[in-house]
Order: C-alpha cells, then structure tokens, then sequence
C-alpha cells in the first residue's frame, strides 16, 4: 500500500515524460540521428536484446567491484586520515590530486601496469567511487556530538573504542551520501574505463554505435546505464535505512 | 603433480599477439577482422586479440611493447618519432588519403576558393589551419577570411545544422552515411589540391623492438593481415559481413556502403597492397616543418619499412 | 579510594574558572558539591576525569596522580548523553564494553529493574522522556564500575516521587558496595540526606567557602523537616550560599 | 606559525614525492613519452609559460562559472526537493538520470541549443557539479536535532522559517562536503568539456599534446589542472571554517 | 486568556499515555502540574503546543479550538534547545524573529541582565553551563510573549540561589504583566511556592488524582516552612503522589 504509494507519482511521472518527449520528436520532426524517440529507442532495444544483456553483465561486473572496492579503499582512507591527522595534512592534497588525473594520461600508465584486463578497469572505477566517500565520511566524522565525546573519554574508552562506538556510527549518514555519489559514479565509470580496450560492455556498445550514427542504439545504451546505476542507488538507500533505522520517527 | 601432455599441448606454439586500432572499429579494419575471422591468423601460428583503444591512442601502447600491432596514421607517426616514441610504420591500408572537407551541397563550397567567408568546424588540431591555407594558397584566396570554430568532438552532421559551413570528414565513412542520409555534400579531396597531402591514413605499426627481435611473428602477421584486405579487396560484401559479424553493434548498413567504397582503394594504384613510398613520408614531413607543425628531427626511412610485406613490397 | 584535589586553577582561554581549588574525599564518603550555575561545578569534574588539565595544582587518587588520567573514575554527565542508535539497554551495555568485559544481559536487567526501565529497555532514547533519560545515564554510570563516582546532578529532572525512590536505591548500592562518591546538586535537601560532608562553593573564581559536616544518623534522615538538627543544618547551608 | 605547522609536511612529502618520481625516471631510465620526470614537466612548463595562461584563463572561466552555477542549481533543487517531499519523490530518479547520459549523447542536443560558444561547456560542469550538491544538501536536511524541530514547530515558527533558521544551518557542514566534491570536479568537468570544440583550455592543450605525443605537455596540463583543482578546494575549505566557526572548540 | 483541555486520548503507537485527561488553566492563574517521570507531561505540552493531535478531546483557547494549532503559546522545552550556531543573545532573538518582529537589542539586553547573562551574551551554547543554557532558553520563552506560558521544568538544573532569584524574577514578570502559567515541575516546594492551583498527577495513563488549591499569601510565601500552612500542603501533596 505505502510503497505503491511511493511508487505511483513516479511512475506516473516517467509516464509523462516520455510520453512529452514522443510528442516532440514527432511534432518537431526531430531526425532520430539527433534525438530518437522513446518508441524507436525500446524497438532497437527489442532487435539488439541478446547483446545488450552480455554489454550489461561486462560494464555491470566492472562498476561492482570497482564500487566495492573503492568502498573499502574509501573507508580505510578516511579512518587513517581521520585518525592521524598528520597524515591527513599530508595525504589530502595527493587525494585531490588522483581525482584530477585525466585517463588520457593514467591510461597508457595502468596498461602499462595491469595490462589490457580487467584490472586496469576496476582500478579506474575504484579510483573514481573512493573520493565521495572519503570526502563525506571525513566530514561525517566532525559531526560527533561532542556532548558524547566527553562522557565516553570520561569513561575511558580507548581513541578506537571511541571511534567504533560514537564517531563512526555519527559519520553514517555522511557516509553514505558519499556512497549514494559513488554509485551513481560507477556505472559511469565503468562505461568511461571502457575506452581502456575492451571487447564488450555498455561503453562500447555506445561509442561503436555513436561513430557509426546510430543515435537510438545509443540511447539504448544509456537507458540500461541508468537503469544500473539507479538499482545501485536504490539498493544503497535500502541499506542506509536498514542500518539507519534508529532515526526514522515511530 | 605431473602435467599430462593433452591435446591443448601443441597449441603452446600458438603466439598470443595483440593489435591495437586507432578509432572505433569501422571499414579501414576490415582486413584485420577477415584475418583473424577467417583463420588466416591461425595458420601462420598467431592468435590475434583485436583492442579497441578508446581515448588514448594504439601508438604509446605499441611503443611501450604493451600491444604487438596497432593501427595509426603517417601524421601519428611522423609525430611520434620525432619524440623517440620507437614505432614504425609497417603497411599502409589505404594507399590514398581520403579525406577532404565535406559541405553540404547548398552552401556551393565547391573549391577552395569558396572557402572564403565560411565557418569552418574543426576539432582544434593546428593542423588544420594549414591545411586549408595550403588548399587555399593553390587558388591564391585567403585562409584569413575563413572562420574556425572548434567543434571538438561534435559529429558533422549536428555541427552541419548548426552554423558550420565546412568539415573535414574521411569520405569512407562519415561521406557514405551523408549519402545514407540522402544528403548531398560537396567534397574536397585533400590530394586533389596538394600531393604532398596525399600522405597514408591509416597504417598499420609496431614497434622497433619488435621488428628487430621477432621478425617471424611480424611478418607472419603481415603476411595474414595482406590476405585479410586481399579477401577485402576481392569480396567485399562478404567482408563486409565479417566485419558486421563481428562488432554487430556497428550500422549494418554503413559498414556495407561503406565497404563497397573502399574495398577498391585499398590497394588503388600500388603493385601490392600496403606498400609505402619514402616521398610520401619525406613530402608529408616537410609540409609539416614548413608549416609550423612539426618540431624535432625525423628520419623517413626509418619510419617505416615494406619488409614484412609479401615480396617484400615489390 | 582517596581523592585529593590540591590546589588546582584551571580558566577557558582567559576566564579563570578555579584558582587554588582544594577538596578532599576520603574513603566511603559521600561528599556533597553545592555552588552556583556557572561557577564550573561540571569543570572540576573534567579536571578530575581527566578530560580537561589544571594549569596548576595536583590531582590524586590514592596518592597516584590522575592528572589527564582518563578511566579512573565513574562519571555520569549532567546532560544525559545518551548514543541515540543505542536502545536503552545497548546504552548501558557500553559501559561494558569501555572495559572491554562481556556484558552479563541479566546484570543489566536487573540495573534497568531498579531504575524502573525495565518495559523501554528496547526503546531508542528520543521515545524517552528527560527523567527515563536521566535514569539510563545514571544505571549506566553505575555499571561503569569504577570505585569512586563523579554525578553531576544525577537526579536533576526527576519528579519527587522518582527522585526519593533512585535515592534509596543509591544508599541501597552505597551501603552494600561502599563506593566514594562525589556528588554535585542543586537541592539541599538531597545534599543532606545523602551526604557525610557538605561543599559550599562560591563562583568566580570557584571555592569553598563553607564546609559542613552531617551528623544526622542515616536512618533518621528519612524524616527529613522532622529529623533533629535537619533545619539548622539547612539554615545554615542556605545562609552560606547567599 | 600555525599555519607553517600545517603546511611545513605538506611540503616536505611533496618535495620527497617529487624526488622519488625523479630518482625513478632517471634510474629505470623511462623515456618522457611514457613518464616525464618532474624537471622535464618544469623546464616545459617555462617554455610554454606564454600559451599556459590563456588556456588556464579559459578553463578557469568555465569551470567557475560552471561551478557557480551548478551551486545555485544543486542548493535551489536541494531546497525544492526537500521542501517537498513529492516532488523528491518524483524527480530524484531524473537527477540520477543526468548523471548518466554520457557526453557523447549530450554533446549533439547541447550544441543544438547553445551552438558552440561557452554556453554548452558551462553548462556541462554545471551538470557535474550540482549533483554531490544536492545528494549531500539533502542528506544534511535529514541531520537535523530533532529537539530542536520539537521546539521551532511548538514556537510556531513557519515552514519556512523553520528552514531558514534551523534546517538549512544544520545542512551546512554536509552543504560543504558536497561543495567540495563539486569543485574537484569542477576543473575536470571543465577539461572535458572542451571536447565539445575550443580554442583555448587546458583540455585544448591536453588533447593536443597528448596526440603529439608531448607527453610532458601532458603533464604540464595535469599539473596546471590539479593546482586550479587544489586552490578551489582550498578557498572552499577556507569559507566553510569560516562560516561553521562556532564548530571549533575554543 | 483560559486554557481548557478537555478529555484528551492520546498514544504513541500502541502505548496509551494519557485518556480523558481534563484541566483548566484560567486567565491570569499559575497552574503547576506534578506527576511521575514518564507519566506524559511534556508530551501533554506537546499537545497543547499543536505539535501532537489528541485522538479525541479538545483543547480550547477563550473557547477557540487549538488541537494541532501551533504558536499560540509560550513554550520552554524540558531540554535547553539552543541553536548551537547562535550566539545566546541570537538564541534569544529567534522569538523575536519567528513574530516577524524587529528584535529591541535593548529589550534582550535587560532580559539577559536579569537572568545574569549579560557577560555571556557572545558566547555559543557549548560555551554555557548547563544552568545557564536552561536560563537562556528560559528568556528566550518570555521573549516569545505570547498571553500563555507552558515551561517545562524550567529551573531543573539551576543551583538553589540562582533558583530563588530566577523564582522571584518570575513571579515580578507575572505581577507586572499578568500572564497564565502552566507549569511542570519535580519540587513540592517550588510549586508551593508559585502556583494558585496544583495538579497531582498519577501514571499510566496521565490522569488527575488531585487538586490543590494553594491558599497561602504571595508574600508569606517566600518564608516557605515558616508560612502558615506550608508544612500540611507538603504532606497532603506527597501524600497524595504516593
Ligand atoms: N516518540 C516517542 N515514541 C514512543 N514513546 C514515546 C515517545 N516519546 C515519549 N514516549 C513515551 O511516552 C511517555 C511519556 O513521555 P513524556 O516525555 O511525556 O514524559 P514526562 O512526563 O515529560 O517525563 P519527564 O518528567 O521524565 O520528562 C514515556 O513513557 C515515553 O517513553
Ligand atoms: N568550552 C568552554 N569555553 C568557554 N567557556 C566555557 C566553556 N565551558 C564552560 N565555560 C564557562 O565556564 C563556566 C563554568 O561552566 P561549568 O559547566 O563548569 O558550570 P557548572 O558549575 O557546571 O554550572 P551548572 O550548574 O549550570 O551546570 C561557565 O561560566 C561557562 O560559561
Ligand atoms: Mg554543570
Ligand atoms: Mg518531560
């Protein structure tokens, strides 16, 4: 009932949208080469189905873990640094740096160290998801309630404990606004690695098609890219209210 | 454990080889799909895995011996080399240039002449410039008057539309979807104004070390890769449908028209396919250096070799 | 456990909050703070806890300095200070897990018993109202298990009726275990009936100005007006602090 | 003083870094095409220091006004959303959308409708840059205490004062978390989008560079890129402590 | 200004707090509540202050009904809720500016005088005492002006004297601009000591057992003990909380 509630105004919406956008393709002849229309962009999904599915399970491996593993690396960045922040005078700038590295550069670079697989890929998903994450948690941490800072180092518990038990669980809900950026990021990311060689992919189902004109298919490509990448969203925002439940009102 | 010799034993003579291509896969590759698809690669002992390469290019990647092959063109490598980045040129894959400044039939840019007073949309390159002052110089009109608008990475036909009166396009590719399209455009070959702009695009590189150390594979390779576009040359609508086989993603029917086109130049006027001239590179090269695009020292026959062809290029 | 505070000063940035305080609690006592808001009752307690560090003067917990010693004492803070994703009895639980010992789930039960908890142990601390929140900061100081007790204002938002039963409790606990306690109010009459000596400080900077010993026996302090010497004894404390 | 302690080990590890990258160039012998070692990227940098500041004028235009206005973006769409609940529900899956149609596919509609001035380069880092804007905004909305909700409400303070004077100041520190993402994007955002056809730009000179083969221009690109990054960010910083001066203990 | 709660219901989920409740607070009275901690008085204020809707009931203002209206009544909550990014005087302000009105600096400043806050006015929240939080948020309810004030234990963590004062401030404010009071407290003696009308309150639901009407003269109050009737009204109040 509630969730249908929930539901019903987007679907409605979308709806709309697409109808709207239909209308206007047709009403303004604009040619499919420029801005296909909602109908020719589900038949061509309809006569490409087989192969979207494998371009999906490329680009849908890729942004997972690197999206997990820029969890990880996101995380224990921001705990050292919030930790020690003699390193995080140190560290912050080199952070920065790696987040403005263009791939034109990095590419030959990670070829050269993790060659034409997968790994360069991931790496380059990773490198963009840890940044949100780091950037939101280190902020989420300065939301400690000092009130509850004093009574648990007048209790005597050890800088980890505090840690653990008050500044990270104060840090969540920073957190994972940074982990909703890097997931919407990662799908993306994983299409833009996939200019570093690759067979498959939703990346290269769309500039193969881009380069050969076929607007619609890569509209196509674009509707499954968000399609994955607002699944990630949701699942997070899943999480984030299991985990966070304390704070919704009775 | 002991290893069991299997079947897969005698395949450990097959040499893994990876080429790189220099743009999405498009009609200049066919030869190279043929060969590989066909198992010309496999008869000469080599497995073949096709790279695409996206933003950054095949040549620091075969300079850097992380790709066997790759797929350039002779302003890359000239480039290149003058920055000791060690490729070499091994094949040309067409034997003309083919690519001019395209217009859309109503805006009359039949000349270069006409170029006088029209917006050119280009992607940036200072090359470019030159380009058509040479063009233009022909006909003694004034590159001054033409206007330059970078449209980046923004595609002809939408740059067309919007108040870009002329482009450089590769007609193979880009000139067949306009007639796809039924559009007519007015084309300026490059060659027809400026031999010294006839120069080679595409080509097909590796890099010295390679071509020093492991000759066999090279032209083993090469020696596939010719009968790749000879099937081309000779076949093109089945080539064609190798190369859609291939990359189903690519227009069908672009690759098609597309091949048809180019199936013949190919290999045009030469003896052989693939084979390169010394004056083309040394003509290209000092077009560049007279014109300001060029910086460093470049060696032509150093650049590029006919070694590896069959017969040697003859 | 003696403590002993010799002379400490302590001042935020350039407002001088103590100088030359001096406070003794010897062992098993039940020693009283009264000043007025402001005059940094809940400062000293930082200083003792360790938590802030006098610019001068000593701090000693039988004889052992505990200056910017964390640990050593149980605290229960004048806010309630709860971890709002904790429900009640996790809230307690942590002063388990500070000292690092498995929590024995019907020790805490029993705790929450007393304090009357026991239907919102699994309640979060914003459906509490400030007394239950007050109650839980107070069971929780007293599983923290350090010998001497630092309460600063534990019974401040409690209704009378609340207020006598937690102060029974609290003999109750004292009498068994024999723990120190220092303990700041505003009430004078808790003051009297839970204390062995009573502090009067004055503000500005804080210092005792008044000492005052209860002799009244603990079972007759019950009666409170009625009990002998109970309304001099408040006489004198209210004069003290005008 | 102070200030020497913070940036005293910055320093230093840069200079080490500097050090080692050049101790390593120079000892494995990598030629500039592949890595250039940073004296290579510094003698560069002077030979071209003319060209250097126009194109860093020209990305540095973008990418401001582009972040400018991607801030007003992403603070009135945070506000909209937030104010009503409704229309979050229906258009947060839009705003996910933008952040997935690649480049490629906006390119040709963008230049459409702003031909190819600044126009559709600014309005590309804008769509960068109001996104971790209003994911973070929103999320900060959600930090309010929610005593003091309890006693705006009872005070019968109005919705929108309530915002203005309770949840909007309670936003701020994750305000700023965003804030900063969006300015570390912001200079790529503007890099790439000089793809979309310049004269001038530090992507202009990147892309060129990079295609003939100077890959210590390249360099010298990443390096002018990073220092506008890392300088946004700075200011950004600056502000934030700033306005949120009564978080730090006395 | 009469204010009439009339049979309210009320639960949160599942949980009754209070049922049929019935009060009368008539114009210009000091009405104080007394009930056990968690027994439902702030959230009574909550529904009175239209941030909760009784399930049945009603609750009249002069005969207007004000179930789920908010801003009509002076409200000082249990817990201090400053802002912490305002300054006191700021903090102070916020009534001003939540009536759209001009805030008079020297009209905050006279107030912060005589709550003893004048030297503090600059300084944040996290700056205070917690007595002195409790002080701001006291003023900042006056500041409000609204005709009826309903304060939630306002002087529960203040020191005896500082109580006495802020007491005696009160009780001037009223006589010069005779506003209604509701009042929460935990102190017999402070109800006493202010109210016309007492309310004994029992738990479970929140339920009236008992009103007191406190007969003893304004100004024979302040001798507390010493008033005549003082002593019998603490024991029949306690007695009836028992
Ligand atoms: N949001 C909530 N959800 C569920 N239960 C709640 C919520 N808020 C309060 N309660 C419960 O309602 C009861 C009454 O709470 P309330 O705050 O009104 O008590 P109170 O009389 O003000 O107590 P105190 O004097 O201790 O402040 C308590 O038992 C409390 O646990
Ligand atoms: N972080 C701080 N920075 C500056 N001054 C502070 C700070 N904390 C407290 N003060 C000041 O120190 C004085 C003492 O504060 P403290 O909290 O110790 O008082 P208290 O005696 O506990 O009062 P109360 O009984 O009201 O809780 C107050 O005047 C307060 O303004
Ligand atoms: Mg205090
Ligand atoms: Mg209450």
């Amino acid at each position: 009932m509630n969730k249908m509630k929930t539901w019903f105004p987007v679907l409605i919406t979308s709806i709309v949208f697409l109808l709207l956008w239909e209308a206007i393709v047709i009403l303004f002849a604009i040619e499919t080469w420029l801005l296909p229309s909602p109908y020719d962009i589900l038949r061509e999904t309809w006569e490409i189905r087989d192969r979207i599915f494998e371009n999906l399970r490329s680009t849908f491996t890729i942004s997972i873990f690197g999206l997990m593993s820029g969890l990880v690396l996101g995380v224990g960045i921001a705990t050292v640094l919030y930790l020690i922040p003699f390193l995080q005078r140190i560290f912050y700038p080199f952070i920065l740096i790696s987040q403005n590295i263009p791939l034109i550069a990095l590419a030959p670079l990670l070829v050269m160290w993790f060659g034409f697989g997968v790994g360069p890929k991931i790496t380059i998903v990773m490198l963009i998801c840890f940044f949100p994450i780091v950037v939101s948690t280190l902020d989420g941490f300065t939301q400690t309630d000092p009130t509850l800072q004093t009574y648990l180092k007048m209790a005597g518990a050890s800088r980890w404990q505090r840690f653990i038990k008050l500044e990270w669980p104060s840090a969540l809900p920073s957190f994972f606004s940074g982990l909703k950026l890097s997931a919407t990021y990662s799908v993306m990311g994983a299409v833009i690695s996939e200019w570093l060689g690759s067979q498959k992919g939703l990346g290269v189902l769309l500039t193969l098609s881009s380069k050969s004109f076929r607007t619609d298919r890569v509209f196509v490509a674009i509707t499954f890219i968000v399609i994955l990448s607002i699944c990630f969203f949701i699942i997070i925002s899943w999480i984030e209210r299991f985990i966070l439940h304390w704070k919704q009102n009775p | 454990p002991t290893n069991e010799p299997t079947g897969e034993q005698e395949q450990t003579n097959i040499k893994e080889v990876k080429l790189v291509l220099d743009w999405t896969p498009n009609t200049n590759h066919t030869g190279l799909y043929v060969a590989r698809d066909k198992g010309y690669f496999k008869e000469e002992g080599l497995n073949v895995s096709i790279i695409q390469p996206g933003e950054a290019g095949a040549e620091q990647m075969v300079a850097a011996g992380q790709a066997d092959f790759g797929v350039s063109y002779q302003e890359g490598v000239t480039q290149a080399r003058t920055q000791n980045v060690p490729i070499v040129s091994i094949a040309a894959i067409l034997q003309h240039n083919t690519s001019g400044f395209a217009s859309l039939k109503e805006k009359n840019i039949e000349t270069p002449k006409n170029f006088e007073g029209k917006v050119y949309g280009g992607f940036g390159s200072p090359v470019e410039e030159q380009m058509i002052a040479s063009l233009m110089s022909e006909e003694q009109a004034d590159v001054k008057k033409v206007q330059i608008t970078p449209i980046g990475n923004v595609d002809f036909f939408t740059a067309i539309k919007k108040n870009i009166d002329f482009s450089w396009i590769y007609y193979g590719w880009t000139g067949i979807e306009a007639e796809l399209r039924g559009q007519d455009l007015n084309m300026i070959y490059l060659t027809d104004y400026a031999k010294e702009l006839d120069y080679y695009t595409p080509v097909i590189i590796s890099n010295e070390k390679n071509i020093k150390e492991n000759t066999e594979t090279v032209a083993a390779f090469m020696k596939a890769v010719s009968r790749g576009y000879q099937f081309a040359i000779e076949q093109p609508q089945a080539a064609a449908d190798i190369l859609i086989q291939a990359e189903p993603d690519l227009n069908g029917e672009l690759v098609k028209k597309s091949q048809e086109w180019l199936s013949p130049r190919y290999q045009a006027d030469a003896t052989q396919w693939g084979t390169q001239k010394e004056e083309i590179w040394t003509n290209y090269a000092d077009w560049m250096r007279k014109h300001g695009v060029l910086e460093g020292k470049f060696d032509a026959k150093s650049a590029f070799t006919n070694q590896f062809l069959p017969e040697g290029g003859k | 456990m003696h403590l002993s505070v010799q002379n400490i000063s302590f001042a935020y940035g350039t407002t001088t909050i103590m100088k030359n305080l001096s406070l003794e609690v010897t062992d098993g006592q039940f020693v009283s703070i009264i000043a007025p808001s402001g005059s940094g009752k809940s400062t000293l307690f930082y200083l003792i806890g360790g938590l802030l560090q006098p610019q001068s003067g000593q701090i000693l917990l039988e004889s052992q300095s505990i200056v910017g010693k964390r640990g050593q004492v149980s605290y229960m803070p004048q806010s309630p200070s709860l971890l709002p994703w904790r429900t009640v009895q996790q809230n307690v639980q942590i002063a388990y897990e500070i000292r690092k010992k498995k929590p024995a789930l019907s020790e805490i039960h029993q705790l929450l018993e007393r304090a009357g908890l026991a239907e919102v142990a699994h309640h979060y601390p914003h459906q509490l109202s400030g007394g239950m929140q007050q109650r839980v900061a107070f069971i929780r100081t007293l599983a923290e298990d350090k010998p001497i007790l630092c309460l600063d204002e534990p019974f401040g938002a409690l209704d009378a009726l609340t207020r006598t039963k937690m102060q029974n409790w609290l003999q109750l606990i004292l009498k068994e275990e024999k723990r120190t306690v220092l303990f700041i109010t505003h009430s004078i009459e808790e003051a009297i009936l839970l204390s062995d000596r009573i502090y009067v400080c004055h503000a500005s900077p804080l210092q005792v100005s008044h000492v005052f010993h209860v002799s009244i026996p603990m079972n007759e302090r019950q009666k409170k007006h009625q009990a002998t010497g109970w309304r001099e004894l408040t006489q004198k404390i209210e004069e003290a602090l005008i």
